[in-house]
């Protein structure tokens, strides 16, 4: 039973990535990649928003925005790792590219920013997040 | 012997017809003191099940036929004396 | 003492059931029960005695499990026999939720294990006799 | 007055003892992704935890035999041991995940690697299991999970559309982009997350080391009909918070810094202490019981002195259970396995692995033997049976449910 439940464990573990062989899945896992980094942008925009109101501890905004920037890291490497099957597959990387790097490198600053206790430039660097937020969700909804 | 030895047993009788399997061992309370217990717990019967058998487990042979052998009496609720309750089942050889 | 002549089916009324000592204390488990022919008539089966601890357990729980539980018990001398731990019938005082005992659990076989890590692990810790508030 | 004051402690105990890891990260996961679509769950796994609870209570009060010893006597030796492998697995997994838990919430508070906290985490949790009498450490750590009460004050603040929200709890549907398999698989971690049976285990056993007789039949009832109702609130405020604050920002939540967000955005720095103060207790809590209960099992299978009630040396063998299991946890926790996916994997295997526990509890509970005129009613009996069914099915419905949604994706 409880060998069952370990090989159970490895495989649910193991099963979420594997070779993309279509369009359709490729699609798919290009829909959860700019879902997932939505989610720490949004993440990201929250913190900033509770940090200049001071609302939150120093080490509290920090740790949240060294979780989202990783996060956000995190999805992009996994997404970059998965070959793209053709032509078309190749587009829409390039797309999905000019969203994460921009999402991946203003949450590293953030994260260097929360760091420092650096308030002040952190809503500055913030600023594009909100429409890079809605670029990615709506990336999401477009190819899901 | 122990009791698990008789538990899941298959019960065959004396022409080696299937009986069942024993899924529990009655006991009455009849025997010579022991300790500090009181009368010591006699073995009275076996309960055999007539459900799945498994053909490779030990065997008990029984005296009597499978024909004569009827349902296990209830226990009562009272504890009654020993001659009021016949062997359920059958006795082991 | 009970009511003699009661009737009870050991694997529904007696069997896995908790064992308790004269203190209250926790002994062990009825893992299996010991029948022996009576003297002057060998078709007669008595219940003399409890047999409890992995000794016991291993030869009903069969298969490899069993054997591996068996093997664990032998090493950790649960008995120096080859025989599972006994506890004479003639010590139980009472049988219902649980199997209620005469004597203290110290003066059972069952106990050795129970020994061994109290010796072994626990008497070693800091505080380990302190009584709970 | 002192049976009153006795009554009430237990009530709040409960309310705050009620909240775990599992709720923190299933409640906030689903109120994220599916509003408050699935509150439904939480009040169907309430009900069932109340039912369970309250028997196992019962039957350890009437008859002094904790959830283990009916386990045993129940199922017999086999049967027994395999629900004993596959229930004490679960329970360390639990175990792994509350300490993972206790130490995300000092990393929230410190910004200091939570695994640099594990081992000490560990330390304190084996001195309190060691030292603390049972009544203060159960208490204590309830008590402070009450702070989390400021998640439940979060909802008012933070001004929601109360007509939008009760509409999507009474009218439940699968939003947009999330499938049904995902939908029932977040019911089931849901449903595992309110009834875990690492609670009964431990809510049994408490029973026993508390001395439980059927004068003390009431604490019973108050604590689970009143004390898990009002805990499981707690735990619907969690996810009304991330269905108000995290769902319209499209977040969904994997850390515990998230969770905390609406809380810093509803009442500021103070606001955020609680929380993090109400985390650390209820999973340090947590940890406790289910180390405790990993001790419990495996004791009560084979019929070892167990409980704090008496001296470490009198129960060597429960101790040694109850070391090595948190020795494993910790050790499991520092494979840098992710604590919240650890919680998700335990919570959906708890769901699964309900009927195991919950036969035996209800059989005995309806043994005239053990239980003379405190045996289950034909109402109780009847609503039981009910849930009995239902947890079956959620048991067969688990695991390719896990499969087919990859964990709930």
């Amino acid at each position: 039973m409880r060998r069952a439940m370990t090989l159970l464990l490895l495989l649910a573990v193991s099963g979420c990535t594997g070779p993309v062989r279509s369009f359709g899945v490729y699609e798919s896992k290009a829909a959860n990649t700019a879902r997932k980094t939505a989610s720490a942008v949004a993440t990201a925009e929250l913190a900033v928003q509770v940090a200049t109101r001071d609302r939150t501890f120093g080490r509290t905004a920090a740790q949240t925005l060294a979780e989202a920037a990783r996060d956000a890291g995190d999805t992009q490497g996994i997404f970059d790792a998965i070959q793209p099957p053709d032509r078309r597959s190749d587009q829409l990387r390039s797309q999905l590219d000019d969203l994460l790097q921009p999402a991946v490198s203003t949450l590293e600053d953030l994260r260097t920013a929360a760091r420092r206790g650096d308030v002040e430039s952190m809503a500055r660097i913030a600023a594009p997040l909100e429409k890079l937020a809605g670029e990615l969700q709506d990336f999401d909804e477009a190819h899901r | 012997m122990r009791l698990s030895e008789l538990l899941g047993c298959v019960v065959v009788d004396e022409r080696g017809r299937l009986v069942g399997r024993v899924h529990d061992v009655r006991l009455v309370q009849d025997g010579p003191p022991i300790g500090q217990f009181g009368a010591s717990l006699r073995l009275l019967g076996l309960l055999v099940g007539r459900h799945a058998v498994d053909p490779e487990h030990r065997r008990i042979q029984i005296a009597g036929s499978v024909d004569d052998l009827g349902p296990p009496e209830p226990i009562p609720r009272q504890p009654a004396s020993p001659g009021a309750v016949s062997g359920p089942a059958a006795r082991r050889r | 003492m009970q009511a003699a002549g009661r009737v009870l089916d050991a694997g529904l009324k007696l069997l896995d059931r908790q064992l308790i000592d004269s203190q209250g204390m926790l002994a062990g488990k009825v893992d299996d029960l010991e029948l022996t022919p009576s003297q002057d008539d060998p078709q007669r089966l008595y219940v003399t005695a409890i047999l409890a601890g992995p000794g016991a357990l291993a030869g009903r729980l069969g298969g490899r499990l069993g054997h591996l539980l068996e093997r664990t018990a032998n090493r950790l001398r649960d008995s120096p026999q080859d025989r599972p731990a006994r506890v004479p019938f003639g010590v139980v005082k009472q049988l219902n939720s649980a199997v209620d005992l005469w004597v203290a659990k110290e003066e059972l076989e069952t106990d050795r294990l129970e020994q061994w890590a109290r010796q072994t692990i626990i008497a070693k810790l800091p505080g380990a006799g302190d009584a709970p508030q | 007055m002192k049976n009153l004051v006795q009554v009430a402690l237990g009530v709040l105990t409960a309310i705050g003892g009620f909240v775990d890891i599992g709720d923190l990260v299933a409640s906030t996961a689903t109120g994220a992704r599916f509003g408050l679509a699935l509150a439904w769950v939480l009040a169907v796994g309430t009900i069932g935890i109340i039912i369970f609870a309250e028997m196992a209570g019962r039957v350890a009060a009437i008859s002094g035999r904790p959830v283990f010893d009916l386990v045993r006597e129940r199922l017999g030796a086999g049967m027994g041991l395999a629900n004993l492998l596959a229930s004490f697995f679960i329970t360390l997994l639990t175990l792994a995940a509350e300490i993972g838990g206790v130490a995300l919430a000092i990393e929230l508070a410190t910004s200091v690697n939570y695994l640099l906290w594990v081992p000490l985490v560990a330390i304190v949790i084996w001195v309190v299991v060691w030292r603390l009498p049972f009544e203060t450490m159960d208490n204590t750590f309830g008590l402070v999970g009450l702070a989390l009460v400021v998640f439940l004050l979060a909802i008012w603040r933070l001004h929601p559309d109360w007509h939008g929200l009760a509409h999507s709890a009474l009218h439940p549907t699968v939003p947009q982009g999330e499938g049904h398999p995902t939908y029932w698989y977040f019911a089931i971690a849901l449903l595992g997350s309110a009834m875990s049976p690492y609670e009964v285990f431990f809510f049994s056993s408490g029973a026993v080391e508390q001395r439980w007789t059927r004068q003390d039949l009431i604490i019973n009832r108050t604590n689970v009909l009143i004390g898990f109702p009002l805990g499981a609130l707690l735990a619907l405020a969690l996810m009304f918070t991330a269905a108000i604050v995290l769902q319209p920002q499209g977040v969904d939540p994997t850390h515990l810094s998230q969770t905390v967000l609406p809380v810093s955005l509803a009442f500021g720095k103070l606001g955020l202490a609680l929380a993090i103060i109400g985390i650390f207790a209820c999973t340090f809590g947590a940890a406790l019981e289910t180390c405790l209960s990993c001790g419990y099992t495996v004791a009560q299978y084979f019929g070892w002195q167990w409980g704090k009630f008496v001296k470490p040396t009198q129960a060597p063998r429960f101790h040694v259970v109850v070391l090595l299991s948190l020795l494993a946890g910790t050790l499991l926790v520092l494979t840098t396995i992710d604590p919240i996916q650890l919680t998700e994997y335990s919570i959906v295997l708890a769901a699964a692995a309900l009927p195991l526990t919950y036969l035996p509890v209800l059989l005995v509970a309806n043994d005239r033997d053990y239980m003379g005129d405190k045996a289950n009613s034909g109402v109780s009996n009847l609503l039981a049976s009910l849930y009995l069914v239902l947890l079956l099915v959620v048991s067969v419905a688990t695991i390719p449910l896990l499969i087919v949604t990859k964990a709930g994706g």
